[in-house]
């Protein structure tokens, strides 16, 4: 993309205003969906309110049940059980079922499924039937040049490449400009750059469309980044939904904490005011929320990364070792294996450097309140 | 009377002028075959096309096919002769037409006017059925009684004789036994013969044979022929061929296939032999009636008529082979003449049972 | 645009919800309809067979001919289907996923033997191999006086195999046309070669194409009459054949009956073979598979399919020509003009035939492939039932059943390419599905998510993919239709000639040579039409 | 994984030792490699040399060639020019061509190709066709498990969820033990969580088995953590190739540079022993290598977010404004657009908030050398 697009996008500080009356209202409704193949229940009893123009990311353990839920919404399945509806419109119950022609709710599926017989621009006018001719060019080669794929108009897709065939796949589902865009995965095979420019673009693109719309992805991130809300499924349900800061801050459950970030756990001893951990004892009041409760009994404290800091150090003084080392690029993860038998992971600027079995004293540098959890 | 006069002039052509009785020359010739066997005949007796009324007017026949089909060059000379004349023609195996007939009739009315079959068989269960109408008295009366229904429904048109083709080169005519019944014990026939016994013409020969001495000789017979060693073909015209071939060395067939490959292949080493007196010298006959509810009763009288001409019959004899059905036409090369031959006496419809001939045939293990 | 319309429009799109109506339900409507109007005519024959005495019906169906007939029938049947396979497939694969020199050329070859009638076939292998056949002819002066029998169940096998393996080639043909080839490359990278990546992934997922073809040979050997009787083998059909002689319609229901039977039965050992497993056939690729470099195996490959042509196309047409340059009365005189109106009469029968199959095929295939309960693949069972009907029986049973429910339109044209739907549904029915089978449906779910009805989804998604699969089966259709006798016999409008009736009336004249003209502008013709059917495919 | 399996693994510190006679023997070469289709290059004159155990890994845009040129190594597309040896055995060039089934290269495909018609097991076992049947069991037991797929252990491709068929592809090609091992963006489908998991585990299996491995991957923190070396790749060529710090902290152009880590660019003049940018003036030093050749010119500096600080300030002082602020989890992004007109990204902990259109003065706190390339 260009520079200029780039700057002109920029001017749409963090939220682009979403064209809708009002941001407010529920337009896409799970109640208590389950669906089951067999004896393999996919998605169970799970509830999920979508606002008008609302831009939702789905996150979770793969086969957890994302793209089921997709599928469900764009009447690709049937529910099991439980009703969905779409702007006060029950389109899935027990009874009642709304194809998936008549729902206006668009999808980039996981697989593309780009028609192998019809080129790009083909593919992308594909949802374009009540358009002029003209219309449809021109509206083609805008999308084309959104997902930078110009040069590519007349191959088949057994000629791209699998990010190319990502591309065309979203360029096609944005095209008619759905009520509902259903996204599973659908920059996994981008690369970086390229990744961001597009979900910006994207983002930008429903936002001023008032598209309301579900992305599952797997890429942090990517959800974190330009999410309104992010949901974290777990076995078929959701495990916790919410603003993506929120989530990421304040995991309800253990499950959620160690599926966001990279997370390492603290096995800590609560004693009235203090805890004691395999790095040291410190205040309670370094737990978010009332602890007393577990007053005597064993929680786990959630440190990420960030929370942490290694200092090498003798044997004597160390809290443990460095086992492992990862290269991020911008930083190294230190994996250290605590004398308490914890392992946590300590993010170091790339220009620190230890050595594998390095004795190192390990700090809680956090400056926010910790997450915990009662030990299971 | 003038048959061979070749009508009166005009050149005939497709232009012929409408309204004439005459239309195209067609001369006896046209009738008459070619060949050696046809060489040097005599000029048949009868009664003359010349004589009879015109065809004219459209008429719906069902012919029966198989050799059936040579009988079309017959229906297109008389259309070329009478060009007011148009014979819609329908062909398909006789039996399947007979059955079509049968449901026609009982649905309504048949479309057809005429029906014409190569076996007497299928002229029989049509007329069981009540679906012919009566046929001209002129016509019956040329046609010897066996070769006609007693009733009228029908009339050989064409006769077609059971027959011994035999290889010349392996056999001769006196290794042959004069009855069927001999066959069985014949030295010189033993493993090299061969039948059809799917073929119609076979199977009423077998009717024959159950008519003159019952179903248990005739199915020790077929025992007996089997335990001989005979070969079984899909037809008998194949027969014929596989004993010019040498690959029998006598066969059951009807007459005329040993003259057509004769005709074929020239100086080919078969030879026709006859048995006499029982079924096996059984003349059946391909023949005309005429359809119950048609609206051209008179055009298919007429029609009736013209196929039992001198000129149609001296077709059947030169081109097909066939006996012909009027004493007045004489068979073909040197085969024997019909009376000649000693046929069976039977009553030709109720060759029309081919049931209980298959029910046996079955029970042999022949089919 | 305005977000107030969006959700209206979404209301006004389908203003009452309907209730639990699958998308199938319709389909499963029009393709019970079709699949009863279908087998309607064969009600016929219960009426007749109901006609006879029940405890002789027994006795016929237990008679000793009837065991040992059937046992021949069945040899033969499994004969046949087996070497089919083993023709077709090979030709298959060589003419699809090869390098193979001349490879069009090829595939009209192997497909055109379907066209030569089987009693041309069958004569002209007599002729050939018989006892005095050209070929003991050509080894008698070297001494050789006897040469194995061509008659018999080995003969029979053989003839029958010749002129229906393009059955296989077709449909297998069309499966691998539509095989996503990534797949392959992946066993490949596996340590499988070619062959072995062939055997184990290719084969399991053009199985239903196979079965589909294989499945019309053996209901094909079952019901052909002609090529057994001249090969010298007895089997079921002669003995309803001599029924119908013998005029005792009754009882040929009840041996068609029988017939029918053992068509159910060669119908259940199909669906139990090719049952796959759910969904088991769906590759979602569209890689077409590298073509198979053949290297030193060109030569042996071209002799191959030189010799399948040779045998199935330059033998019989040799000897019509033989036929044709003989003299005298037997063979050539005699003058029944051949007309061109007959070539167009056999080409629109069979053009329109092919067309009405293509098009009634389709939602039954479809339900066949795509239906999600156990009783969706019935209709399709029930198209196969009438091509297992000897064309007489069917002929007899449309003649009687025109005559009284639709008067007028006996011995039209419409009935009689009603009676050709019939008999030749199948074919198109076989090889659609299995097309069908390896579509994605994920492409038809990507159409309605994008708003178009599951209909013309299918008309613009599933159709150009099938693409191969339906001109697969339209020129199994128009192939067979050129050269069905009987029933076109028993059902055209009376002096309506086509190229199997003119054939049928010379040869049965004995005018032998005649046959051979209309019979090579047959080949000839149906050559070319091939040729038009499989533009279309290589378009799509 | 449980607990045990992480402890086991961190036994091996950093780097598996390669079970391989000789590290530094070049297995897999690629010499002067093109690959078009029709008018359409591919792949243009690529060299590249991986050594005997090595795991390489080829980053690139969407559309660069890196599938081409896995096929290619396969054997499963012919190169139009340039010659691929392994072994010092030539397996491809203008006229000889090993079969892909005598290579002994696996290969992970982008889009998995599972088997459609076999179940997961026996597609894992597919490759297995030299063992005995109980020994076939055992090992698709033990691959089920590594990729914790066990109980879909009998399930068709056609019943699994985008993530569990790429770990069957996973599965299958690592069955067999080929030499030379392709992975086609093996993780993309992944969670994070699963895919830490599975990159270091299939790392170690492929270290302890001695395979050599190229590696194709979007994810630059999987590039940069387990590769020996990374290639970056370019409109069908490479553009750099070697150590993962290597290319990370001294990109060679300002392709490479752009393409790992969000960069930004800093325009610089040159004069004498200064450089004059957006946000002030610095020595020279700070850029690495010579730069006198460029006296007086135009530079480009690179700066990655870390290097970067932005601290709130009045309008007089400020660098820049703040443009876009993008949520990562534990830190903040934010987008300054510099009075200067450039565009850089500073990364915040995730406590330090700022609002859209504060002013900022940027503060450059890199404590390592800076690589730059002269404006274009
Ligand atoms: N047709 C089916 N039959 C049986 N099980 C199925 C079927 N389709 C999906 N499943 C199972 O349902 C579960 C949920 O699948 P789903 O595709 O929704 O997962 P997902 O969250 O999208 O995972 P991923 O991130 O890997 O794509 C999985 O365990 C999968 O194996
Ligand atoms: N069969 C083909 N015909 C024409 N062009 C092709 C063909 N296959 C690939 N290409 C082109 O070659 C280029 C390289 O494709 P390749 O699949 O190697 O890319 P890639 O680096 O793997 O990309 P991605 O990360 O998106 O998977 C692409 O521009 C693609 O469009
Ligand atoms: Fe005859
Ligand atoms: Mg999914
Ligand atoms: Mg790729």
């Amino acid at each position: 993309m260009s520079r200029q697009t780039r700057t002109q996008q920029t001017s749409d500080f963090d939220d682009v205003d979403a064209a809708v009356a009002n941001p407010n209202r529920t337009v896409l409704e799970l109640d208590d969906v389950s669906k089951d193949y067999g004896h393999e229940v996919a998605v169970e009893n799970l509830s999920l309110d979508v606002k008008d123009g609302e831009l939702l990311t789905l996150l979770g353990p793969s086969g957890c049940g994302k793209t089921t839920t997709l599928r469900m919404i764009a009447g690709l399945e049937r529910p099991s059980d439980g009703q969905i509806s779409i702007a006060d419109e029950v389109i899935a119950d027990g009874s009642s079922f709304r194809k998936p022609e008549e729902r206006n709710v668009g999808i980039v599926f996981q697989d593309y499924a780009l028609f192998p017989h019809l080129t790009v621009a083909e593919n992308i006018a594909f949802g374009l039937t009540e358009m002029e001719e003209d219309a449809v060019a021109e509206r083609v080669d805008e999308l084309l040049e959104l997902v930078d794929l110009s040069a590519h108009h007349d191959k088949m897709p057994s000629q791209l490449s699998g990010g190319q065939q990502q591309r065309v796949a979203l360029a096609r589902s944005l095209a008619p400009e759905p009520d509902v865009l259903l996204l599973d995965e659908p920059f996994s095979n981008l690369d970086v750059r390229l990744r961001v420019e597009m979900r910006e673009e994207v983002r930008k693109i429903l936002k001023r469309a008032g598209v309301t719309a579900i992305s599952v992805t797997h890429d942090q991130e990517e959800a974190l980044s330009i999410s309104d809300r992010v949901a974290i499924m777990n076995d078929g349900t959701i495990a916790q939904i919410g603003d993506p800061a929120e989530v990421f801050e304040n995991p309800e459950s253990r499950f959620v904490a160690s599926f966001l970030g990279q997370a390492s756990f603290l096995s800590a001893r609560v004693t009235n005011d203090r805890i004691e951990t395999g790095l040291g004892s410190f205040n309670v009041e370094l737990l978010n929320g009332p602890v007393e409760a577990y007053n005597g009994a064993m929680v786990d404290v959630l440190v990420r990364p960030d929370d942490l800091q290694a200092m090498p150090t003798n044997e004597s003084k160390a809290d443990g070792y460095v086992v492992h080392r990862q290269y991020n690029g911008p930083s190294f993860v230190y994996r250290v294996e605590l004398h308490s038998g914890d392992v946590v992971h300590c993010m170091h600027n790339h220009v620190e450097t230890f050595e594998p079995g390095q004795p190192v004293e390990v700090d809680l540098v956090a400056d926010h309140d910790l997450a915990w959890y009662p030990t299971e | 009377s003038g048959i061979l006069s070749g009508g009166d002039g005009g050149d005939g052509g497709s232009d012929g002028e409408a309204g004439t009785t005459t239309g195209q020359q067609i001369s006896l010739s046209d009738f008459r075959g070619s060949g050696p066997l046809v060489a040097q005949r005599e000029a048949p007796g009868g009664t003359s096309i010349e004589d009879l009324p015109d065809l004219s007017g459209e008429l719906t026949l069902y012919l029966g096919g198989g050799e059936g089909g040579l009988y079309l060059d017959l229906i297109n000379l008389l259309e070329q002769r009478y060009p007011d004349f148009t014979a819609n023609h329908r062909l398909e195996a006789s039996s399947d037409l007979a059955n079509t007939i049968i449901e026609e009739n009982e649905a309504g009315a048949s479309p057809a006017d005429v029906f014409m079959s190569i076996d007497a068989g299928s002229l029989g269960a049509v007329a069981n059925a009540d679906a012919t109408a009566s046929l001209p008295d002129e016509a019956l009366s040329t046609v010897p009684d066996a070769y006609q229904d007693s009733e009228g429904r029908w009339v050989g048109i064409a006769g077609r004789a059971r027959a011994i083709p035999y290889n010349t080169n392996q056999i001769s005519e006196s290794d042959i036994p004069s009855t069927v019944q001999e066959f069985p014990e014949a030295a010189a026939l033993e493993n090299s013969m061969g039948w059809a016994p799917s073929y119609g013409a076979f199977q009423s020969f077998v009717t024959a044979m159950r008519l003159i001495r019952g179903d248990d000789e005739t199915m020790s017979w077929l025992q007996a022929m089997q335990d001989h060693g005979i070969t079984t073909y899909d037809d008998e015209f194949r027969v014929s061929n596989s004993c010019a071939d040498g690959e029998l060395a006598a066969g059951f067939a009807n007459h005329y296939y040993t003259l057509r490959v004769q005709s074929a292949r020239e100086n080919s080493p078969i030879g026709l032999a006859f048995t006499e007196g029982d079924a096996g010298a059984l003349v059946n006959v391909s023949g005309l009636e005429i359809i119950n509810g048609t609206d051209n009763a008179d055009l298919a009288s007429n029609f009736v008529r013209h196929v039992l001409s001198a000129e149609a019959q001296e077709f059947f004899a030169t081109r097909t082979f066939a006996y012909p059905m009027i004493p007045g036409v004489a068979p073909v090369g040197d085969l024997p003449r019909i009376d000649e031959l000693n046929p069976p006496e039977i009553n030709l419809t109720e060759l029309a049972d081919v049931a209980g001939t298959v029910d046996l045939l079955r029970d042999a293990g022949v089919l | 645009m305005g977000t107030k319309d969006r959700y209206e429009r979404l209301r006004e799109q389908a203003t009452t919800s309907e209730r639990d109506s699958s998308p199938h339900t319709l389909l499963a409507v029009v393709s019970l309809a079709i699949s009863l109007l279908l087998l309607a005519p064969l009600v016929w024959v219960f009426l007749r067979a109901g006609e006879i005495e029940f405890a002789r019906a027994v006795e016929l169906l237990t008679s000793d001919t009837t065991v040992s007939v059937t046992l021949n029938t069945l040899a033969l049947v499994t004969g046949v289907t087996v070497a089919s396979i083993l023709i077709g497939v090979p030709l298959a694969i060589l003419t699809a996923q090869t390098d193979l020199p001349f490879k069009r050329f090829w595939t009209i070859t192997s497909a055109l033997p379907l066209v030569v009638p089987s009693y041309i076939g069958a004569f002209a292998f007599v002729s050939a191999f018989g006892p005095r056949g050209v070929l003991a002819d050509l080894l008698s002066p070297l001494g050789i006086e006897q040469i194995p029998t061509i008659y018999g169940l080995h003969g029979a096998i053989l003839v029958l195999t010749l002129f229906t393996y393009p059955y296989v080639f077709l449909t297998t043909r069309a499966s691998l046309l539509s095989f996503d080839g990534t797949v392959v490359e992946a066993a490949r990278t596996l340590n499988h070669t070619r062959w072995e990546a062939f055997r184990r992934v290719t084969l399991p997922q053009i199985a239903p194409g196979i079965a589909a073809g294989a499945l019309l040979v053996a209901l094909y050997a079952l019901s052909d009459f002609g090529t057994p009787a001249i090969m010298q083998y007895d089997v079921f059909t002669r003995m309803i054949y001599n029924e119908f002689g013998a005029r005792r319609l009754d009882y040929a229901s009840v041996l068609s009956m029988l017939l029918l039977v053992m068509a159910l039965g060669i119908l259940a050992v199909e669906s139990r073979l090719s049952a796959g497993r759910d969904g088991a056939y769906v590759s979602s690729g569209s890689r077409r598979p590298g073509l198979i470099r053949l290297g030193y195996w060109k030569v042996p490959a071209l002799l191959f399919c030189g010799a399948i042509a040779t045998l199935c196309l330059v033998l019989p047409i040799g000897i019509l020509l033989q036929w044709l340059l003989r003299s005298g009365t037997g063979y050539s005189a005699g003058g029944f003009a051949f007309e061109a109106a007959y070539a167009w009469n056999s080409v629109g029968l069979a053009a329109a035939a092919a067309a009405i199959c293509v098009v009634a095929a389709l939602p039954i295939a479809y339900l066949s492939a795509r239906g999600t309960s156990g009783v969706s693949s019935l209709p399709e069972r029930a198209t196969y039932v009438g091509y297992a009907v000897p064309g007489v029986v069917l002929g007899l049973a449309l003649v009687y059943l025109g005559l009284r429910y639709v008067p007028f339109l006996y011995q039209s044209v419409i009935l009689l390419v009603f009676a050709y739907v019939i008999r030749f549904l199948p074919q198109a029915v076989g090889t659609t599905e299995s097309s069908i089978l390896q579509v994605d449906p994920g492409y038809i779910e990507a159409a309605r998510s994008l708003g178009y009805h599951p209909l013309s989804a299918f008309r613009k998604v599933v159709l150009p993919l099938v693409a191969p699969g339906i001109a697969a089966g339209a020129a199994l259709v128009f192939l067979t239709t050129m050269k069905e006798l009987p029933a076109t016999l028993m059902l055209r409008p009376t002096g309506f000639e086509t190229f199997v009736t003119y054939i049928w009336l010379v040869q049965g004249a004995g005018y032998y040579g005649q046959a051979a003209v209309p019979a090579l502008v047959l080949v000839g013709l149906s050559g070319l039409s091939m040729l038009v059917i499989l533009r279309r495919e290589d378009t799509s």
